[in-house]
C-alpha cells in the first residue's frame, strides 16, 4: 500500500444510506446521500451502489450485483454542519452522484426518491494523483464521465491550480452535464452545443497551445482510447479514471481487469480505476 | 437433523462459526488495500460486527505457475446469479509463497490454500511445498481441472480422483479438503472416492458451467473465454441438494456452498448436512457479508433455542 | 452463426416456426377445458397471435404403466426459477393410446410422444407401440431415468445410453430424439453415443436436480419427494452452455431448451446451436408464451434483415 | 368437458388490464381491474394475477410465477356501463379480487395503485355447482376465503335462494371482510368481534338446527378440513373450494394436484378448486 497513492480507506462492509435529494441535469440524474460518520473520498474514487429495494426483478431478474459510481462531489453536510471542530469528518459528507439510465441497474437507481435506501460500499479505487513535473492540469471528460472531473476541479482550484475542462456530449438533452464544472468548454457530437464534433479536436488545440500539462480524463472508452492516443503521441502524460464491469469493486472477484501494455491484466478496482495511460496499449472497447 | 451454532470443529482446527469464503470470492491483500488493517482484526475485537468476516480463510486456487488469467470481459449478470470466467490468476506456487504468505499470516483466523494441478505429479508438488509451511492449516483441493494425462476432468469421475489423491495424500498431514466440481452425473460417488482415497473432507459446489450470449452483438459470445461458471443464488437449489447427496454418503464433514446470502440459507446448508458453510457470490454485494450471515446463523439458533425450550 | 426465421425443417418435419413446448409443460387437453377449441387452431386462423402456440407439440412423458406421480407439494418457488418433483404422472401407454391419442390428432401441429423406461425393454415396448400411430409424427426419449438392470441413469453415461439405443432405434422408422440429462460431467459425449447409435436428433436440457428446503420447517424438506428439478430463467446459461457444447459436437438437430422467455432468448439458443426452441415454465407465467416467443423471433430476424441489407 | 361444469372459458393467454381501484377493508386489501371484452366467470373460479412491473427481485429473486386469486365479484362496469343490450359482455366486467399480503407476490400485488398493469389468466377452474337435492345453501367460510363466497351469494340471492354465511376472522383487524357479504354471522379466534371460537362452533350449531343444507366452504385448510369432517359425519354435502400451490393454473404443469379418498391425485385448477367433500379423505394441512 503506497502511501502517496490518492485514497481514502473505507468503511469495512456496505452500509446503508437514505437518499437525501435527487436532481435532474439534462438527461442525467444527480443523486446526493449523506454519509454520516463516512470519510471523505479524494477524487476519482468510486463507490458501489444498490437500491435497499427493488433490487432485482427487472430484464432477466437483474440488476444483481451493485454497481459502480465516481464521486461527483463530496461536501460537508448533515446534522453536524457548522460545528466547532472538524465538522466534515463528525458529520461525514454529502456524497453527490451522477447517473445515466444505460440498462437495469442505473434505471432503478435513477428511479429513488429521497427518503428510499441506498446501499453504499466505499470509496474505493485510487483517485486522481497531483500533476507531475508543475504540470497545467487539463481535464477532459464526456458523458458520465464528467463525474470524477467535477470533484477533481474543485480540489485543483481550492489549492490554486488552475484546471480548464473540455467536455464533450452526444447532444443538446447531454449538454447540461457541463454546468457541473466552471468554465467547461464544449463540444457535442451533434452541434446543438458548443464545438460540432469530438472533444479529443478541442483537446488538441489545446496541447498546440501549451503542452506543459498532464490530461486527466475520463468519458466513454472511444473518447478515453483517442485522448490516450493523443497525449502518446504528443509525449503529454495522462491519467485516465477507466471503466470495466466491476462485480465488488474491493478487488475480491479478479472481474475487472484491464490488459496492461507490459502484459498481464490490471484489477481497476484497486489498482485503478485512473490508470497511467502510458501503463495501457489501448483503453479497450466495451 | 440437530445443527448447532457457536465454534465449530472441524478437520482437527477450531473455527469461531461455521461461516468460511467460497476461494477466489476475496482478496485479504486487496482488501486491506482497500479498507486499511480493520479488516485484519480479530472478529468483534472493534466492537461488534468489526474484523475478518470469515472464521477460516479459503485462499484462491494456486498453481505451480503463475497465470495471468482469461481476456476480458469476465463477468456477466445472469438471472439472480454471476457468470464469471476469471481463469485462476494467480502468482503461481513461489509468488504465493513468497508474496501472499506473509500477508496471510497475519490474519486471526486459519489459513486453507486451494490448490490446482492438471496432473498428480504438478499437485504433489504443490502439497509439498505447502505442507512445509506452518502458516497454512490446511490444504484445499480444487480438482475442477482436466487432467493432462488422461485427458479427463480429475473431479468428474470418481476412478480419476480416486487415482490422484491417491498420490497426493500421502504428501501432507494437513487437513486436505477436496473442492468438488457439480458437473457431474453422481457427485456423492466423487465424494466417496475422496474419502476412500484419504480426503478429510469435501467442499462443494462449485460453479456451474455456463454461457453468456453478447447482449449486443447477436451469435458472439460476451465472455473473453466464451463460457465461464455461473454463482449466486441461482444455484442454491442445485447446492443443496448435491450436499445432500454427498451428506448421504460419505461420513467426512462437508463444506457447503452455492448462493448462501443470508443466515437461513446457511442454516439451509447445514441441515442438509454441511459442517461449514462457504460464502462467495454474496461477498460482492455486501464486502462483510461473512459477518452479517454469522450473525443471522447465531440468531436463528438463539431464537430456535428458545423456543425448543 | 447465421439462423433463419419462418419455417424450419426437423427431421423431415416441416414446422411452421422454431418454438415448440417443453415435454410436461403444456397439457392440451387441459388447455382445452380452460381456454376452448380456440387453442386447437392452426396459428393465425382466429387472427394474429391465436391458436395453438407451438409449431410441433412434445406430449409429457408416457410410462408403460399409469404413474399418478410425487405426493404434494410438488412445486417450489427459487431464485428465478422453478423447482418441480411432479413424478411423471401418466396414464401409461394403453391410457396414452385410448385416451390421449384422439385429443392429440386434433393438433394443427405434429405430435411428438415422449416416453420414458427404465430398462431398453421397457423403452422398446413404448416405442414399438407409438411407432405403429399414425398420429404419433416422432419420439422423444426422456433418458433422465435410473436403468434397474444396470443402477446407472441411462442418460448419465455414453456407453449406456448408446447400449440402450442400440436396441431401441431398430424398433422405429420414426425420427427419434434423445431427450439429455444436465447431470452429467460430458454432454457432449452423451449426445455424441446418441447420435452413434441412430439417434435423429437431441433435445436438452432437462431440469437441474435440487433440493427445496422446507420455508418454515427447518431441516424439512418441502417437495413430497424431497429433491426435484430446476428450470426456468436461473438455468438458462447453463442450457446455452450445454447446448454449445453438444452442438460442437454432433451433427444431428438440437431442440434447446431451458430458461427461454423471450424471442431473444430464442435467438440465443438458436446461435448456440438449436434448431428448434423449446418453451417450458415460461408457459406456466403466461399460456400463449410460445406464440409471443415466435413473434418477437421473427421480429428480430426482420430486423436484423434490415440491418444487414 | 361436461358442459354443466360451472366454468366460464378464458380468453387463451394471458393479458393485461390496468387496476382500476385499489382500497383496503381491515387488513386486507380489495383490486378492481376493468378487463375489457373479457368473459364473466362463475362463483368459485379464479384468475392467476402478477404484476405488470417489479415482480420479482423481493426475497430470493421471487416473486416469478403468477400467482392465484378467487374472483370476489365481477360486475359490468366501464365505458359501456348502460348501454343497451348484453353491455356486460361488451364492456367486460369490472373484476375484484380480496388480498392479503403473505409473501411476496401478494406484498406486490397488494402495493399496486391504480393505472399500474396487471397480467391476467382467467377465468379459471371450475366454480361453486347448483345446491342438489333441493338443499338449501348455507356459505362458510373464513379469512380470504371470503372472496368467492361473496360472489357466489350475489348470485343465488340474485336466483332468490338465501344463502346464509358464517365466516371466520383472526382478529378485528380481519373482520371487516365480512362486510362484502350480507348478513354474515362472524366468529373471531380472539373473540374481538362475533362468537369468540371457530366458525365451525357456528357452522355445527346451523346444522343442527337444520341439515337439509349443502354447505360451500372456502379458508384455510383446517378450517376446510374441520368443514368437511363434521359435513361428513351429518351426511350433509359440502362444496370446498381449495387452495393449493399453483405454478400455472390451466392444468399445464401437474402441480397444484389433492390427494383424492379413492387414489390418484385430482388438479385443482382444472378439475378444482371447488371439489365435493367427499371426494376427500381429507383437506391437507398446508
Ligand atoms: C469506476 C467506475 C465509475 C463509474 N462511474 C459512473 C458514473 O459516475 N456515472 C454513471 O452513470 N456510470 C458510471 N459508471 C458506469 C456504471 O457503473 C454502469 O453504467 C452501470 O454499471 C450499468 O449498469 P446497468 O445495470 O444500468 O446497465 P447494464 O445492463 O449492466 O449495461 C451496462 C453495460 O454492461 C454490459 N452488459 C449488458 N448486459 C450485461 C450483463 N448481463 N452482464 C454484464 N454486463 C452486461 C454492456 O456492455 C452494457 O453496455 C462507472 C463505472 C465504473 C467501473
Ligand atoms: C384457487 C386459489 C384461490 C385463491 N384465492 C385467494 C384470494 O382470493 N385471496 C388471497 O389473498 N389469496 C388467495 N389464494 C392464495 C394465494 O394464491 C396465495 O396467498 C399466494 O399465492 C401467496 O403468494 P406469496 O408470494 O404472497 O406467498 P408465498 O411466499 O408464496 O407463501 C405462500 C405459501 O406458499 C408456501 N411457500 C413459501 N415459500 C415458497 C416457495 N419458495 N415456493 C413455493 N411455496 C412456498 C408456504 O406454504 C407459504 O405459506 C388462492 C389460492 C388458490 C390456489
Ligand atoms: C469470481 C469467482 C471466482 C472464483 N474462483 C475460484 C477459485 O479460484 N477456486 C475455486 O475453487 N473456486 C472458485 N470459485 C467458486 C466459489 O468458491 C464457489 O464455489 C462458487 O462461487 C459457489 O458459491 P457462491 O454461489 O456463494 O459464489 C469462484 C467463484 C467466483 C464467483
Ligand atoms: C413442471 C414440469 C414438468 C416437466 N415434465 C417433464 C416430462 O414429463 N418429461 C420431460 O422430458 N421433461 C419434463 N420437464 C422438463 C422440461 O421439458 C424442460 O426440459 C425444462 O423444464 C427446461 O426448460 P424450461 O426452463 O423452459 O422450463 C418438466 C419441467 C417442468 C417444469
Ligand atoms: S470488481 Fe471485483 S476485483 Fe475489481
Ligand atoms: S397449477 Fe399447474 S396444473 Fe394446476
Amino acid at each position: 500500500m503506497s502511501l502517496s497513492e490518492p485514497r481514502t480507506l473505507a468503511p469495512f462492509g456496505r452500509r446503508m444510506l437514505a437518499v437525501a435529494e435527487r436532481r435532474e441535469l439534462g438527461a442525467y440524474v444527480v443523486l446526493a446521500a449523506d454519509d454520516p460518520g463516512g470519510p471523505i473520498p479524494r477524487a476519482g474514487q468510486f463507490y458501489m451502489l444498490a437500491a435497499e429495494r427493488e433490487w432485482g426483478g427487472r430484464d432477466d431478474g437483474r440488476p444483481f450485483l451493485p454497481r459502480a459510481f465516481s464521486v461527483l462531489r463530496a461536501r460537508a453536510a448533515g446534522p453536524a454542519e457548522g460545528a466547532a471542530g472538524p465538522a466534515e469528518d463528525a458529520a461525514g459528507p454529502r456524497l453527490e452522484f451522477m447517473l445515466e439510465a444505460v440498462g437495469p441497474g442505473t434505471e432503478r437507481l435513477c428511479e429513488l426518491r429521497p427518503g428510499e435506501g441506498l446501499h453504499v460500499t466505499g470509496p474505493l479505487g485510487i483517485g486522481f494523483p497531483d500533476p507531475p513535473d508543475a504540470r497545467r492540469a487539463l481535464l477532459c471528460g464526456g458523458g458520465v464521465g464528467t463525474a470524477p472531473l467535477a470533484i477533481w476541479q474543485d480540489e485543483l482550484l481550492a489549492g490554486g491550480q488552475p484546471a480548464p475542462a473540455l467536455l464533450g456530449f452526444r447532444d443538446a438533452a447531454h449538454a447540461p452535464g457541463a454546468t457541473l464544472l466552471q468554465n467547461a468548454r464544449v463540444a457535442t457530437d451533434d452541434g446543438s452545443h458548443g464545438h460540432h464534433g469530438l472533444v479529443t479536436d478541442l483537446l488538441d488545440a489545446e496541447l498546440d497551445a501549451d503542452d506543459h500539462v498532464v490530461v486527466y480524463a475520463c468519458g466513454p472508452p472511444p473518447m478515453l482510447e483517442a485522448v490516450r492516443a493523443l497525449c502518446e503521441a504528443r509525449g503529454v502524460p495522462s491519467r485516465l479514471a477507466l471503466e470495466s464491469g466491476m462485480a465488488c469493486g474491493f478487488g475480491a472477484c479478479f472481474g475487472c481487469v484491464v490488459a496492461l501494455r507490459d502484459g498481464g491484466y490490471a484489477r481497476l478496482c484497486v489498482d485503478g480505476p485512473v490508470l497511467d495511460g502510458a501503463l495501457l496499449a489501448e483503453v479497450p472497447a466495451p | 437433523m440437530t445443527v448447532a451454532s457457536g465454534s465449530v470443529a472441524f478437520c482437527g482446527l477450531h473455527l469461531a462459526h461455521p461461516i468460511v469464503n467460497g476461494s477466489g470470492t476475496f482478496d485479504v491483500v486487496a482488501a486491506r488495500r482497500t479498507f486499511g488493517d480493520a479488516v485484519l482484526r480479530a472478529p468483534g475485537i472493534d466492537g461488534p460486527g468489526s474484523g475478518f468476516p470469515f472464521a477460516a480463510f479459503v485462499s484462491k486456487t494456486i498453481t505451480l505457475e503463475r497465470r495471468d488469467g482469461n481476456p476480458p470481459p469476465r463477468l456477466y449478470e445472469a438471472p439472480t446469479g454471476l457468470i464469471n470466467s476469471i481463469g485462476l490468476p494467480n502468482k503461481g506456487l513461489a509468488g504465493y509463497l513468497a508474496h501472499d504468505l506473509p500477508e496471510l499470516a497475519r490474519l486471526p483466523v486459519p489459513l486453507i490454500t486451494n490448490v490446482m494441478g492438471s496432473s498428480a505429479d504438478e499437485l504433489c508438488a504443490l502439497v509439498e511445498a505447502l505442507d512445509a509451511r506452518d502458516e497454512v492449516d490446511a490444504l484445499e483441493l480444487n480438482v475442477s481441472c482436466p487432467n493432462v494425462d488422461t485427458g479427463l476432468d480429475i473431479g468428474a469421475d470418481p476412478r480419476e480422483l480416486r487415482a490422484v489423491l491417491r498420490q497426493v495424500r500421502p504428501r501432507t498431514a494437513k487437513p486436505l479438503i477436496v473442492k468438488l466440481t457439480p458437473n457431474t452425473a453422481d457427485v456423492a460417488a466423487v465424494a466417496q472416492a475422496a474419502q476412500d482415497a484419504g480426503a478429510d473432507a469435501v467442499a462443494l459446489i462449485n460453479t456451474l458451467r455456463a454461457y453468456a450470449p453478447h447482449p449486443r452483438r447477436p451469435g458472439a459470445a460476451w465472455l473473453g473465454n466464451a463460457t465461464g461458471g455461473l454463482s449466486g443464488p441461482a444455484i442454491r437449489a442445485v447446492a443443496l441438494a448435491q450436499v445432500r447427496d454427498v451428506a448421504a454418503r460419505v461420513t467426512i464433514p462437508i463444506v457447503g456452498m452455492g448462493g448462501v446470502q443470508t443466515g437461513r440459507h446457511a442454516a439451509d446448508m447445514l441441515e442438509v448436512g454441511a459442517t461449514l458453510v462457504a460464502v462467495g457470490t454474496e461477498s460482492f454485494r455486501d464486502p462483510a457479508a461473512g459477518t452479517r450471515i454469522s450473525r443471522e446463523l447465531d440468531e436463528l439458533f438463539a431464537n430456535s433455542g428458545q423456543k425448543a425450550t
